[in-house]
């Protein structure tokens, strides 16, 4: 029986002690019929010998691949120290804070994580994480629909990643809210006023705003911001927090800046890990704080007016508030923000910078070796942060099998979320690939394209 | 000290920095970050002294006894972590092909399988990433079964009054009027008001079997009945499911939808917060609305199943599959454990829990339910301590952590007064049990001798006890420089 | 300048405090002629980005292989929690615990380490450890010399790790210490009583008894302790610690029981990593306590009565006796010690011998499979611990490549050392080879031999 | 608590027991153990519970500043510690095949060149494994060279008093005689003391430089002509190589052989007392007897170069190449610094304790040679002040821990009373020296105002001053159950 420690003796002794005659009597009080036949799929138990061997073996089954995928989650270099103090026991093996004495380690990285998002987005607060970049756009439109009260109207870019407007449907719908999607400019990647204008008719409660959007591209965040705030509207900016490196963030986005800024927080510093856990982030301006869902952490003093940490604002919370809260979330992502927060740390601004920058740079560059072959070019004219969308002479499929033989995963598909984008191919190099990297790919596909004549 | 006042402008952390510069550019001026980011600009070093010295101001499983109420913090297994952290698993992108993830799919697969059998359930899906989010996800199919039947008038959801939180809230988020139900004096949904409560306006009742005080709900297959007759379904909140591991499967006990908390019963680890995994439980008629993606496998291949496979699916409530990470510290888990181990499980946190019950008892605390049986946790009351001396459940709850003890949950659930909600999990020893038997009975003496000492509690911890109106009235959220 | 904090304000500011212009400058007292000419081997700095695509290109290319070699370093399996504890920085980063009070956590490690150890060997007292177990067996040699004060012969039986007997020789000749080497018995591969006797007419100072020997094969220990100590000689065993789960430990051999007992302490908890670091054990009876090298840690009380740890018997060492202590030793391998103590732990006595057992008994089967095979027979006689020496059709460098291409390491050619030795291959099976492993490699050794005819 | 009072008789910790049973058993009843073993019984999370806590008992670079002279405490980069354990590193047996080795042999080849570029030295071995190893195999190669030219007679090596003790002790080990000089008041050699000291029984001379004294040897030019020209030939410790990195390279400065404290100056971590790897480099007329294994690169192929390739070796020193784990984190660290990042350690650490020197004798300290260059460490001595109030060097490096700071080194070098030896290392930023100088200041006013409370200390610690000569004289070695 691993990690029980009970000896026999143990056991006797607790059941006198308990006035019971065996451990099965303590489950008396459930009745009779409801007892389970045994467990039929659970296999036999293995030692951590045996399992260690079968999930080397999976893992090497898996194998490593030169990627050049992103759409969503990146990859990233993450320094070793990240995750050698991220599993430490303290903060492995550690609660919810809830008593705030005996969490001041944990409590004092958030309060340092929030200050840290909020400057990155330009924002003035920051909750201490919710589930995914997804589900913190819906909470995003939740909170809109909250401070708006009279219209229960999002508008959502098709621009925006199509993983997020599924899960931010299927979230607000079951409170009557209205997801509206609009369209983009089909030479450009972006949306521009004039997609707009026709849906601003009628009030709606938010404008999402991605930067950079699902292709790559960046938006014309400054026009899109003014428009909605003059129809009194709110802006949920969807960013990617490594972009804000290099670009203007939310909470300068236009005359007044965006109200609420979400977003994947994967990028810093989160291994990939076939797509969890992550963990959404979201900061917003001030006088919105009382309406955001999740954790926060405030500074204050203990009876000897010493600083310290607690949780607070808990009034918005589920454990306080019950069916009045902002939302029902409980359990975060914690361990993920501590390791973003580590992350940040190690990087600095100038860090940061630089795998943005170097980022970019890979994406133009290979942009550009791509481009050179027969019949590949760039879908979009807007310009483009780390990822790009090309069109290539041939069905996307076929070749993308053909580079994964050759050990290269060449991107995604874009006609699975796009249906009218043939032969499209959304690419994406980030710091991690080298001048060799970007050569092997543009020469494999180079090859491969000359197989098919 | 904060991270940033290890910061000083010009500070650089150079092996992290790339060895070339990036020559290309190409975005708009007016796009570009003028402003600055207060990041630290610290060394490598201070950065790890930092977190490293934060880490040990934290009490956790690894650290200290930890029984902290319907949280089930038992031993998190260290090849858990070592083995869903094999370099090829963290390397995997979300959406690289099915077939080069064949090692990964395979222990998703059978890890939905294992649950499936655990919970006496149809189906199972991954998906949702902790307790709320998998009680939403059942909600939404609850409100999708009732829509598929054209059943739109049912707009209630039942909850208890001991239930968690997250039960209530994660009603109304799903667009439900949240109705609530008194417990009797044994700790027992009161059925009278639950057959008050019942009509063809309820969509679901929720439930905690074991329920969050410490008992297990005897009448849960007439509540069942009465929830069914009335055209309603039942959800099982599977927080409690540790209790009753291999000895009940909430299929069997009647419900249609439940979810499992792996950040409980299948110990991964808690984080100071998270991430969990809560993967949701169907009955037959819920199956075709679980969520996506799902994996199948057939002739010998792993695969995603997605939208096309479960057209009725309520869709997708994460980017990819969940806290992939964390499922797969789970299946490593119930791998170790096996099946026998499974079956012990719930024995063994039952027979601590009704153990640390009887000492306290006989230690003199007072019981919220003496004459029942405790699940795998119970509840202490201090309703007569606090009216005689003031002392109050904080007080004791902050003393303990002067004694090495991270303390239960307090005030939880609310309805009982001045209580600690004490859960030991199945990883302790009775040497641990013992030792925190005799600081309570310790801190007794200090609440008769001393009470004064208690309500000013801790003393012993690198703070006293901290201000949160403070906190909350001039909120202090971000560092300024 | 990696890890090095300095900014440019800060060197200004610290040069003004000291009254020096430049950092050149602190080195003026430097003679200019011996001013270093620049650096030319060294290499650009790298990124960790960088250096860690390269090591895990080179570790991939190392890959792994289905292993039979043992040798002196064995492959089994460990725990995780194991090095996840060791390598958390307060015990990777210390230093030597001289702070008594600020080393406790190491300290207190170190001595339930000497508690385990003292137990595991039968001996009364143990040091916290000496570099590997071929240097233990040196330094209990000078201690056995030191001892016996009248000879400076020691007796090794060639049946010894040769590696350990050329590390012995070359240490103890310095101080003009006879090494001298003693036969063994080819059919059963021990060292009879016969092979001794002739070597016994001459004084010596300590009796080498290793057990397993190089082999795999076990010694008859108690007639060569009572030999030994009939000649009023020590003797010296050289153990593997994992098989002392089964045997009988040195302190009870013969009817007094071995004086020193080392070892390579890396079955307990190290990987195999090309060899290194390991440690070497030592442990030894009470009254050569003073005789022993390395760092000795005991109990004692603080100011306040309450227990506490203190390296002790400093007196021997070379930071206090300087050219007269016990041995030059100083930095010793602590944080494998500290690996190793939690091994043991985790182990317990039941999991200790569970591998050792599971080892001895898959060895069995191996050798029965094998033997099977045509032209592969035993060499010895003697019974086996966890290896076995086997004698091929064929020459087994021959074999050993075939089996490589096949992914299999089949073991060590024993002709390399023993020249007298042709064809023979001494093959291990530890606990972490399954029933399927052992399978694979009769197999594709039975196939091997078949094509060679 | 001990760990072994967490044991108890049948407890079992299963998960790291095998599933079958060893059936075959084959060893002669009189061969088997029948005495129990003295290990403990303990659950997994106990045992993890018990050496994390016991972990946090420990002062170490990770969490504290560590200015222990002469053993270089900087910071042990992360991402050295996780590349050495890739795992196909761990699992990679010393014995197999050099062509399932090549990744990691090339690792190893490169360290060796890179070391002969940084010492100016012809050849270097890998293999010893801490520095005192790497001294007695120079010597053994003094001794060898000796031999091989039938010079019989030179039975001496001379070593300066202020060297480390391992320096006497090694050449004892040797078979030496050990010949001790003195030291002149500004911190060198004695120069009329070598020469009365070097004659025709002179196998060599061991120095450190900069010594332990904290100060370069400016003599060494004029010292090397002196032994060479009688003879004997010069050892290099290069324990404090820290300090001259990239500046001075020991071959030009005429030393026939040296070691290099990797676990000091190329920030392989201490481990609380181990494992080191310390590199011996030699001169031309030493190379042959360099100790085997060494790393060759012929036709692009990595070899190992055993007693066959080097017949007179002076042999084999390690069971196999030494602690190649720990070279392999040696490795990492100078890729991660390359040639420019090599020079700046010694330009740092040199900063460091200058800098450090000249705040502390601002504060009053006493420096031991005020007119001198601090190397990388310099010396405080605290004769005055223990004359004056009592308080000796011990007592105020038990206060510093109190005050969250290691001490530095005490009590060495042996020549200066009453001396704290102190080494910042590169890695310290300015704000850690100046709250360390803040931190000794105060204890300066402690000395004067309560020299009692400076005498007992510590006093915050978890433990207070422990009894060195009872643990001495009451030897209790092992615990008994
Ligand atoms: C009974 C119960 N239900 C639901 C939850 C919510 O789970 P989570 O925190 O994973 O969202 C909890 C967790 O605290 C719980 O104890
Ligand atoms: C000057 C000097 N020489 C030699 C040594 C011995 O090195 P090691 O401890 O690695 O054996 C040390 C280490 O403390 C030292 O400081």
């Amino acid at each position: 029986m691993p990690f029980i420690p009970h000896t026999e003796e143990d056991v006797k002794e607790m059941l006198a002690s308990i006035g019971a005659s065996s451990i099965e009597e303590l489950f008396d009080e459930i009745p009779p019929d409801l007892k389970t036949g045994a467990l039929t799929c659970v296999p036999p138990g293995m030692s951590e010998m045996e399992i260690s061997r079968l999930m080397l073996e999976r893992a090497q089954a898996d194998g490593f691949y030169l990627s050049f995928i992103g759409a969503g989650a990146y990859e990233h270099h993450i320094p070793a120290a990240v995750w050698q103090i991220t599993t430490r026991g303290e903060f492995y093996s550690s609660y919810t804070p809830y008593q705030a004495e005996a969490s001041q380690g944990t409590l004092q990285l958030l309060y340092e994580y929030q200050t840290m998002m909020a400057s990155l987005t330009g924002m003035d607060v920051s909750n201490a994480s919710l589930y995914d970049g997804a589900t913190a756009l819906a909470e995003a439109a939740l909170m809109a629909v909250r401070q708006h009260k009279t219209s229960r109207r999002i508008l959502v870019p098709r621009t925006v990643h199509p993983a997020y407007r599924k899960v931010l449907s299927a979230i607000v719908r079951n409170q009557d809210i209205e997801v509206v999607e609009i369209p983009f400019c089909p030479e450009s990647g972006q949306v521009l006023l004039e997609h707009l204008e026709p849906f601003g008719q009628e009030d709606f409660a938010a404008l999402v705003i991605p930067q950079p959007n699902f292709f790559g591209v960046l938006e014309q965040v400054d026009a899109m911001t003014d428009w909605a705030h003059a129809k009194h509207s709110s802006v949920i900016a969807v960013v990617n927090p490594m972009s804000l490196a290099m670009l203007v963030p939310p909470g300068e986005w236009g005359t007044q800046g965006a109200d609420i800024a979400v977003g994947e927080g994967q990028p810093l510093g989160i291994p990939l890990s076939s797509g969890g856990p992550y963990f959404g982030f979201m900061t917003c301006k001030h006088d919105l704080v009382r309406q955001m869902p999740g954790r926060i952490i405030g500074r204050t003093v203990d009876l000897d007016n010493k600083p310290g940490f607690v949780l607070t604002l808990q009034a918005r919370e589920q454990h306080i508030r019950r069916s009045k809260a902002t939302s029902n979330i409980c359990t975060n992502q914690g361990l993920m923000v501590t390791a973003a927060t580590i992350y940040m740390s190690l990087l600095g601004p100038e860090g940061l910078r630089q795998v943005a920058a170097q980022s970019h740079a890979n994406m133009l560059q290979l942009a550009e070796q791509l481009e050179q072959l027969p019949g590949v070019k760039r879908v979009y004219s807007g310009p483009c942060f780390h990822e790009v969308a090309l069109t290539l002479p041939r069905p996307v499929n076929e070749i993308l099998q053909a580079l994964k033989e050759q050990g290269i995963l060449g991107g995604l598909n874009l006609q699975e979320h796009y249906p009218e984008l043939e032969n499209a191919l959304l690419v994406c190099a980030t710091e991690t690939k080298t001048a060799d990297d970007l050569n092997k790919y543009s020469e494999m596909l180079g090859k491969i394209l000359k197989k098919y004549g | 000290m904060l991270i940033f006042e290890h910061s000083r402008p010009g500070r650089r952390n150079r092996s992290q920095f790339s060895t070339t510069t990036a020559e290309k550019k190409n975005i708009p001026q007016n796009l570009l970050r003028k402003s600055p980011m207060l990041l630290p600009e610290a060394s490598e070093m201070d950065v790890v002294r930092h977190y490293t010295r934060l880490s040990q101001k934290n009490f956790s499983i690894d650290t200290e006894f930890y029984p902290l109420g319907s949280c089930t913090m038992k031993y998190n297994p260290r090849a858990c972590n070592a083995l869903a952290m094999l370099p090829q698993f963290l390397a995997r992108h979300p959406l690289a092909p099915e077939d080069t993830g064949q090692g990964f799919l395979a222990c998703m697969y059978e890890l939905q399988e294992i649950l499936k059998d655990v919970t006496g359930m149809a189906g199972v899906s991954l998906t949702p990433m902790a307790g709320a989010q998998g009680e939403l996800i059942g909600v939404m199919m609850i409100r999708a079964y009732h829509e598929a039947r054209g059943d739109k008038n049912r707009t209630e959801i039942i909850v208890p009054d001991a239930a968690h939180g997250t039960n209530p809230a994660t009603a109304v988020m799903c667009g439900y009027k949240v109705v609530e139900i008194a417990t009797d004096k044994e700790g027992n949904v009161d059925m009278a008001a639950l057959k008050a409560a019942v009509g063809p306006q309820t969509a679901g009742l929720m439930l905690t079997n074991p329920s969050t005080l410490g008992v297990f709900e005897k009448n849960v297959s007439e509540m069942s009945r009465i929830v069914h007759d009335a055209g309603g379904l039942l959800y099982y909140d599977g927080a409690n499911l540790n209790a009753v591991l291999g000895k009940v499967k909430p299929g069997d006990m009647g419900f249609d939808v439940i979810h499992i908390n792996l950040h409980k019963t299948f110990s991964t680890p808690h984080g100071g917060g998270g991430p969990g995994a809560a993967p949701v439980g169907v009955a037959e008629r819920l199956l075709p609305y679980l969520p996506v993606p799902m994996v199948a496998h057939e002739r010998g291949v792993y695969r995603w199943l997605t939208e096309k496979d479960v057209p009725h699916t309520i869709g997708r409530l994460s980017a990819h599959m969940g806290n992939a990470g964390v499922l797969l510290r789970a299946y490593v888990y119930v791998r170790l454990l096996g099946v026998k181990g499974m079956n012990r499980v719930s024995e063994y946190a039952t027979l601590n829990a009704n153990y640390l019950m009887a000492e306290l008892s006989k230690a003199g605390f007072e019981i919220a339910f003496p004459t029942r049986r405790a699940s795998h946790e119970f509840i202490v009351t201090l309703k007569d301590i606090k009216e005689k001396t003031g002392v109050t459940a904080m007080n004791l709850a902050k003393r303990l952590l002067d004694k090495g003890y991270h303390a239960p949950t307090t005030y939880f659930p609310i309805l009982i007064p001045e209580c600690l909600l004490i859960e030991p999990a199945e990883t302790e020893s009775k040497e641990t049990l013992d030792a925190f038997t005799a600081a309570m009975k310790e801190i007794l003496v200090e609440i008769q001798e001393q009470p004064d000492m208690v309500k000013s509690a801790p003393h012993d911890m690198p703070l006293r006890k901290l201000d949160d109106v403070k906190a909350a009235r001039e909120l202090d959220l971000t560092w300024k420089p």
